[in-house]
């Protein structure tokens, strides 16, 4: 690709990009939100046909105008956001625009069902029948079929667009596995991943973006994550997770043997005032479950919680709330934000509605707060009538934060706070959460970085299979990434036995 | 079908003209409305002008134009018809097609019932609902159930002949009742009797005039649009007017239906808007939503001099007749039309001959007499 | 910024935009057009609707597309307020009120608790009322007998000073209260925030599920109150009394700029739109236009009014994007 | 014993049309006096053609995640001109030719309006509806239009197979023919794509405009068909065959729901909405055998709809929320 420029009206998504890819080799792009990294690949995928520059593939120079014509040139591409149909079964949505065909326009439902089978055995997901509906699969049991779907089209060149995202450890474990497999075979793979850890394992060459703009091409061997991040920000980050002066105040919150049959069961810890309580586990481990109870979205059966030393028992959400417990949900675009409402409105709109006892609302009132709380979190654009829906996702992600942030909680839950957030912006999403919790208040932290959550928390309640595999004092137990990981992944089986 | 027919047919032969004996000492004449009034009343068989060449040639405001609306009946050889049984009515299945539900409707399914106990028939009652395609399953159904004669009230004017084709083609003599069908269902009808809709349009056109002075202008709300009943209280008005009363002009023709007062008074208001005070009768095809709506209309723009008269004799009109509001509404009486068609029937199992058609005889409803039509009927 | 400014004002006051073009037509049209009876009758002949709409918009504002229950609970409350005034007037009020809620908050709870789809619950709905309603009266037409008939009468025919009916009072009122409420209030903000998206309004803690029925009981409530305008001015009550009347609710909350999606729109745009449905039909009749012509305009105008909103709108946001 | 029963509830769900016909036609015919003979059967099944051919075009509109208002107001238009033609032409072909190809060009233009204007359907085919039907009404001042020439009536009752009527045979057929199509076809499976997600239809490469107006004309053709078929049946055609009483609008939502269609796209399939049209026609049917009158149809009619709605909500609202659950902590909590 040399000189790709795409804008939308009169802004430069993507600034004048070069970039080349050989077969069987893995190419990462990094960058911040909003760098253009996704634009730049949906150019190349054919969805964007008024780009302006030039593509060549195999040295002849081709035309991507439609998703069609770059299917063609061999070009497939896992999309950032799903994309698949719900009411539509699997192979279906594999084989979607391409379904084998038997005497000219008849289905081939054989056919379909057989190379379904063979797909979804690629990605490991040989257990799920072809006929199922994409509806009643789990979210990364979607992300492993639409890889699926992006591998049948047999690609010359494969887009990946924050694949793990949604994915755990071990899935994501399996999908290098994948790669490695495909780079065999020839491919050319573009990655794109806000988790440097994969990059670097995975990728050969990574290019770096910033603005839209084409700032390093440099092969992994010859650089190192800081000078990624460098290039990424332009300044270097240091002291990622800095040591935090920890004064624990008397206990918020306490669960006592916590069980909600089928999610989760026995669950005990206690967080106190200026403390971060990190929650660790796989994917499915049942920590959005746990914190969901704990704010009171689902209920519980058995066991006990207090808050602030009062027993609370089936309380509603908007009950937590009003006690200003805030819960930070995992999906911003579908749990989170209003995407086509402007920032202050979003900001605004929990404190005004679950806090405020009057009748009428009182917006003007929290103005000033707004603005406060937008400088310290650094939004950008910096303007309360944009509407969110345009923001890139760490702005969002901010906004999100800000919403909480604003109805000034005892208790801080946060649900993946930084998924598909990029480097900066997570520093300062950080920031912004121990500067919280310094006031006297306190977090509980659920992620899937681990990293992440070794670095804030002061304590880690573990979590397997939705039990509760004891709790790690950052100052007495080892809690690097390491050592987190193994104990998530551990030996496990014991419990799935008794 | 036909099997079952001629089965029942032996089966009340074997009863023997004792049977029929019953059936003709039945004493109907003297049965009641709940009004008091009788069930049965008098009917007339209107005379039938000569048809003329090319009735679309004509001018709307030509009675003529509206021939084939007027006189179905007219110039249609007849098919053969079943023969009478002459072998009594008592132990006779009925069954009654309706085309709907409306109050009018409720009163008239009442009578049917009261007339077929008093004949000792049985009658059951099928309702449309309005809905062409309900009808025309209902007539298999009703072929289906075999009755000895059929009371067909068409959903529509046309469509019915497909209907009545059916039923003709399966041997049940049928009665239509309450709407007319068109020329070419008229064939194969037994007989029919209803109310005379332009008749009654044209009685309360020279009623209205003659109010008016036979001058000034007027409007008329029309029925549901495409109804017999649209053209018959519309028209007939119109050309009544035209030929007794030259001098009063028709303004305008709007259909605002007949579900909602709030429309009609929306209509109304504009036209008192638009014409002021040229306006001076109103006629309107219906006497509930179209009269509520008309009356409250004038009322509202302080015009109780606007003359309004209407079509038929529901409880509301028969108010605003007392009240004053309403110069005069028509006698179309439901429960006299419902067990019209149940006499024929009764006359026709006995072996009497029956008209043709025959027709309810149409009067004005005026603030002399509405004490004789009340309690009103729907 | 100039262009975006006036593609603002259009996307903002568009209904209002056409009711001025209506005006404008009407005045070219007829002299009498602006005299203060005809604007009173414009006004009149919409009040019914308007209240019926402002409902209905509740439904629409909070994401829940339509409710298509309304004729039958128009039906319903013209039948309850007829049997109940016998009780008394302030009692058949409240009776025919509560009709109305109760239909609204069966129609929330289960619309709001089980996700079902608004238009086919609505219309199941609507199916069984109406047949309750003609099993238990029949088809008839049930009259006011009993009670304070003379008081029941007025309802639909007092005016203010001789003048302003009381239902255009009504309406009036209803709407301007609405609009503050919708838009001032916390609840009403929690309705706009519902019809943004029902899971981020639950996740931010708003309960969902009784705002939904807030709405649903707001647009059977307005229903009842039409209802028993239409026993009064009918003084009797029957089955078909709603029959239409919902998708001419629907005609004039579209035409207020509100989408079906949800979360935008006002209560004074529905104002607009009512206005410019009464206006219509007021400048059609004064052309002498025939009726079916009247469906054929009406029509036209409302495709090429939503289309102008629509394509305001999109330029708008491709402007501030 | 719990997978059985899992798979007997989703054979159950999955063939729910055919179940509701199945026990409204046992209860019919074990206690509706005279619903099960031939004679009757043959009417229920005839009088599905005009609803059953009409609803072929309204799923295929619903599977793509949009609703057609408009539809009854086709049929009329079709209707009319088809009469209109047979008056003028004498031929039913030509009746039923233009009506269809009218009735094409009316669902393209529903289908520009909400793909290239972006209205919503439901808005969109609303200001349709009142359009057609003022010009239907318009053209013939609202009066019936009628023919003398019963040829298709006669051939349409006629029963080539026993039992079964022409008309309901042709239905049958059609019925047959498109949901074939739609369902062993790639290009009939490409609209349940472009209903269930229109953007991942877009990136498969598939045009979701071209395949949404393809829906509206399909309906405008089918329910032109069905128009013009009832209407040269009929011998004749109203001017608005749902201007009184229930519209034929209602009785397709609800015959289409009841087969699975759902009004956000991606389900649905002709036979089952075919069969939905069967179940309620034997409904009302049976109802009138009972004398029961048309309230307590409607009636009827709403509480099946209201069930089957409302158990299709609480089953999934009852898998959301054990979405996720893991067996084997059930088993502890129970002992
Ligand atoms: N359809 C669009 N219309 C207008 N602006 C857009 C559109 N899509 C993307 N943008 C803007 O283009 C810029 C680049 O977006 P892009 O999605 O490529 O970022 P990214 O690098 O993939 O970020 P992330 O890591 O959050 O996925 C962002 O500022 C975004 O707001
Ligand atoms: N709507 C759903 N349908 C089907 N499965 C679901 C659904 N939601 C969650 N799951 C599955 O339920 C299990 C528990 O999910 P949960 O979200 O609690 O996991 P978690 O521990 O929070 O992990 P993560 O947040 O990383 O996904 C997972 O297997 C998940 O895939
Ligand atoms: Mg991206
Ligand atoms: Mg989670």
């Amino acid at each position: 690709m040399q000189h790709i420029v795409k804008r939308f009206s009169s802004f430069l998504a993507v600034n004048d990009i070069s970039i080349q890819v050989r077969p069987g080799e893995v190419h990462a792009i990094c960058g911040e939100n909003g760098a253009g990294k996704s634009t730049l690949m949906k150019v190349l995928a054919g969805e964007y046909p008024d780009y302006e520059g030039r593509i060549s593939i195999h040295g002849t120079e081709v035309k991507l105008d439609s998703p069609t014509t770059a299917r063609r040139c061999g070009i497939a591409i896992i999309h950032q956001e799903l994309g698949l149909a719900g009411p539509i079964s699997v192979a279906e949505n594999i084989f979607a625009g391409n379904l084998p065909r038997k005497k000219g326009i008849l289905l081939d439902r054989r056919k379909l069902y057989e190379d379904a089978k063979k797909y979804l055995g690629m990605v490991g997901l040989s257990y799920v029948r072809p006929e199922t509906l994409v509806s009643a699969l789990s979210q990364h049991e979607a992300q492993l079929v639409e890889i699926a779907k992006a591998l049948s089209n047999d690609p010359k060149i494969l887009i990946m667009d924050e694949p793990t995202s949604a994915l755990s450890r071990e899935e994501g474990k399996r999908l290098f596995s994948i790669i490695e497999d495909l780079k065999k075979r020839g491919l050319a793979i573009l990655y794109i991943s806000h988790f440097l850890s994969e990059v670097f394992e995975v990728s050969d060459y990574i290019t770096t973006m910033r603005d839209g703009r084409h700032v390093a091409t440099e092969a992994k061997t010859e650089t190192t994550p800081e000078k990624v991040i460098y290039h990424m920000v332009g300044k270097d980050i240091k002291d990622f997770y800095a040591e935090r002066k920890t004064t624990v105040g008397s206990t918020v919150l306490e669960a006592k043997s916590l069980t909600r049959y089928g999610f989760f069961q026995n669950i005990s810890f206690d967080v106190h005032e200026g403390e971060i309580l990190g929650i660790c586990g796989l994917s499915g481990a049942g920590r959005t479950e746990l914190a969901r109870a704990l704010v009171g979205i689902d209920q519980w059966d058995e066991g006990e919680l207090f808050y602030e030393g009062e027993s609370i028992r089936n309380h509603s959400y908007t009950e937590s709330i009003r006690r200003n417990i805030a819960y930070l949900a995992e999906d911003r675009k579908l749990q989170g934000l209003m995407l086509n409402l402007p920032i202050g409105e979003n900001i605004t709109s929990a404190k005004a509605i679950c806090q405020s006892r009057s009748f009428w609302c009182q917006e003007e009132q929290e103005k000033n707060a707004v603005d406060g709380l937008m400088e310290e979190l650094q939004v950008n654009p910096r303007n309360v009538k944009k509407i969110v829906g345009q923001l890139s996702g760490g702005n969002q992600q901010k906004v999100l934060l800000a919403k909480w942030l604003l109805t000034d909680p005892k208790l801080l839950i946060l649900d993946e706070p930084t998924r598909g957030v990029d480097v900066g912006a997570k520093s300062m999403i950080h920031e912004a959460i121990k500067r919280h919790v310094d006031k006297g208040n306190a977090a509980i932290i659920i992620s899937s970085d681990l990293m992440e959550v070794g670095g804030l928390s002061d304590r880690v309640l573990l979590l397997y299979h939705g039990r509760q595999r004891g709790i790690i004092e950052k100052d007495k137990d080892n809690c690097s990434e390491v050592s987190l990981l193994m104990l998530a992944n551990g030996d496990g089986k014991a419990y799935e036995e008794g | 079908a036909s099997d079952t027919q001629t089965a029942t047919g032996t089966e009340t032969a074997d009863a023997g003209g004792d049977n029929l004996e019953k059936s003709k000492a039945i004493d109907w004449q003297s049965a009641k409305d709940n009004a008091g009034n009788p069930l049965f009343i008098d009917t007339f068989v209107p005379d039938t002008p000569e048809k003329p060449a090319d009735p679309d040639s004509l001018p709307e405001t030509d009675e003529l134009h509206w021939f084939n609306f007027e006189y179905p009946y007219a110039e249609i050889q007849k098919l053969e018809q079943p023969a009478s049984p002459a072998d009594g009515c008592i132990g006779k299945k009925l069954i009654l097609l309706k085309n709907g539900d409306h109050p009018y409707h409720t009163a008239y399914i009442e009578a049917t019932k009261q007339a077929a106990e008093i004949f000792g028939m049985e009658v059951e009652v099928m309702s449309a609902n309005w809905d062409v395609n309900i009808q025309t399953q209902q007539v298999d159904q009703a072929i289906n159930e075999a009755p000895d004669l059929i009371i067909y009230n068409p959903v529509d004017q046309e469509t019915s002949v497909t209907h009545l084709r059916k039923m003709y083609d399966a041997g049940i003599p049928v009665i239509g009742s309450n709407v007319m069908p068109s020329n070419e269902g008229f064939q194969y009808l037994l007989s029919f009797c209803g109310p005379a809709d332009w008749d009654q349009s044209k009685l309360l056109a020279q009623y209205m005039a003659e109010k008016a002075g036979y001058k000034g202008n007027y409007c008329v709300i029309t029925h549901n649009p495409g109804g017999s009943a649209y053209y018959a209280r519309a028209y007939g008005v119109i050309t009544e007017l035209a030929k007794i009363a030259p001098d009063m002009v028709c303004l305008d023709i709007q259909s605002p239906g007949t579900d909602s007062a709030e429309n009609v008074k929306q209509v109304v208001s504009d036209w008192i808007t638009k014409y002021g005070d040229d306006l001076d009768v109103i006629f309107t095809s219906e006497t509930t939503v179209q009269a509520t709506g008309s009356i409250e209309a004038c009322e509202a723009a302080g015009r109780s001099d606007i003359l309004i008269g209407g079509i038929d004799n529901s409880e509301t009109a028969l108010n605003y007749i007392k009240e004053g509001k309403l110069t005069c509404a028509t006698n179309q009486p439901p429960m006299q039309d419902g067990a019209l068609p149940v006499l024929l029937a009764a006359k026709w199992f006995n072996g009497e001959t029956i008209d043709d058609y025959v027709f309810m005889e149409p009067a004005v409803i005026n603030a002399d007499n509405v004490e004789d039509f009340l309690p009103a009927q729907w | 910024m100039k262009k975006a400014n006036i593609l603002e004002f259009v996307s903002r006051f568009g209904t209002y935009m056409i009711v001025i073009i209506l005006v404008g037509l009407g005045c070219v049209i007829s002299d009498k057009f602006l005299s203060t009876t005809n604007l009173i009758n414009i006004l009149d002949a919409v009040s019914y609707l308007g209240i019926l709409a402002s409902g209905m918009a509740l439904v629409t504002y909070c994401g829940q597309s339509v409710d298509l229950s309304t004729p039958s609970t128009i039906a319903v409350a013209s039948f309850v307020s007829i049997l109940t005034l016998r009780f008394g007037m302030i009692p058949m009020i409240l009776c025919t009120l509560l009709s109305g809620a109760l239909i609204g908050l069966f129609n929330g709870l289960i619309v709001g608790k089980f996700r079902i789809n608004t238009v086919v619950w609505t219309l199941a709905v609507s199916f069984v009322f109406a047949g309750l309603i003609r099993v238990i009266f029949g088809s008839a037409n049930i009259y006011v007998t009993t009670g304070n008939t003379r008081a029941f009468e007025q309802i639909s025919r007092y005016r203010i000073s001789g003048r302003i009916p009381l239902g255009v009072v009504v309406m009036v009122a209803l709407m301007i209260g609405l609009h503050i409420f919708v838009s001032r209030s916390r609840i009403g903000r929690q309705l706009k925030l519902v019809g943004c998206s029902e899971l981020v309004a639950r996740y931010s803690g708003i309960n969902v599920l009784r705002i939904i029925t807030l709405s649903f009981v707001g647009s059977g409530m307005a229903a009842a109150i039409t209802g028993l305008f239409i026993a009064s001015l009918s003084k009797s009550a029957c089955y078909n009394y709603g029959t239409g009347y919902e998708f001419r609710a629907i005609t004039a909350v579209v035409l207020s700029g509100m989408v079906l999606d949800g979360g935008r729109g006002s209560i004074a745009g529905v104002l607009g739109g009512v206005l410019a449905i009464g206006l219509l039909n007021n400048i059609m009749t004064l052309l002498g236009l025939n009726s079916f012509l009247q469906d054929v305009v009406t029509g036209i105008v409302f495709i090429v009014i939503v289309w102008f909103t629509n394509y305001t709108k999109t330029k708008l946001e491709a402007l501030n994007g | 014993m719990d997978k059985d029963r899992k798979k007997w509830m989703a054979f159950c769900s999955a063939n729910r049309v055919y179940l509701i016909f199945a026990a409204v036609f046992v209860l019919m015919s074990l206690f509706a006096p005279r619903f099960f003979n031939t004679y009757n059967i043959g009417t229920l099944l005839g009088t599905a053609m005009l609803n059953g051919i009409v609803v072929i075009g309204f799923t295929i509109v619903l599977i793509c995640g949009h609703l057609d208002l408009s539809t009854v107001a086709i049929i009329n238009v079709a209707g009319n001109l088809a009469i209109y033609m047979v008056q003028k032409t004498g031929s039913f072909g030509a009746g039923i030719l233009a009506a269809v190809v009218a009735g094409i060009v009316i669902g393209i233009v529903n289908g520009l309006l909400v793909t290239r204007a972006k209205i919503n359907s439901f808005i969109a085919t609303l200001g349709m509806s009142t359009l057609l039907q003022g010009l239907v009404s318009y053209s013939n001042n609202a009066a019936t239009r009628s023919i003398t020439d019963f040829t298709m009536t006669d051939f349409l009752d006629k029963k080539l197979i026993p039992i079964v009527p022409n008309r309901a045979l042709i239905a049958i057929i059609i019925v047959l023919l498109v949901h074939f199509f739609m369902s062993r076809t790639t290009m009939g499976k490409n609209f349940y794509l472009v209903g269930g997600n229109v953007e991942s239809a877009w990136y498969a490469g598939i045009r979701p405009e071209h395949y949404l107006i393809g829906a509206f004309s399909l309906n405008g053709a089918f329910a032109a068909l069905g128009g013009a078929l009832y209407a040269c049946y009929l011998a004749s055609a109203m001017a608005d065959i749902g201007a009184m009483g229930v519209s034929p609008l209602n009785m397709l939502i609800a015959a289409s729901v009841l087969g699975g269609a759902s009004l956000a796209g991606g389900r649905g399939s002709i036979l089952h909405s075919f069969f939905g049209v069967l179940t309620l026609t034997a409904l009302y049917n049976g109802l009138t055998c009972f004398k029961l009158g048309y309230e307590m149809q409607i009636f009827v009619n709403g509480i099946v709809l209201m069930i089957v709605v409302l158990m299709e909500a609480v089953s999934l609202y009852r898998k959301n929320k054990l979405a996720g659950s893991k067996s084997d902590l059930f088993k502890q909590a129970q002992n």
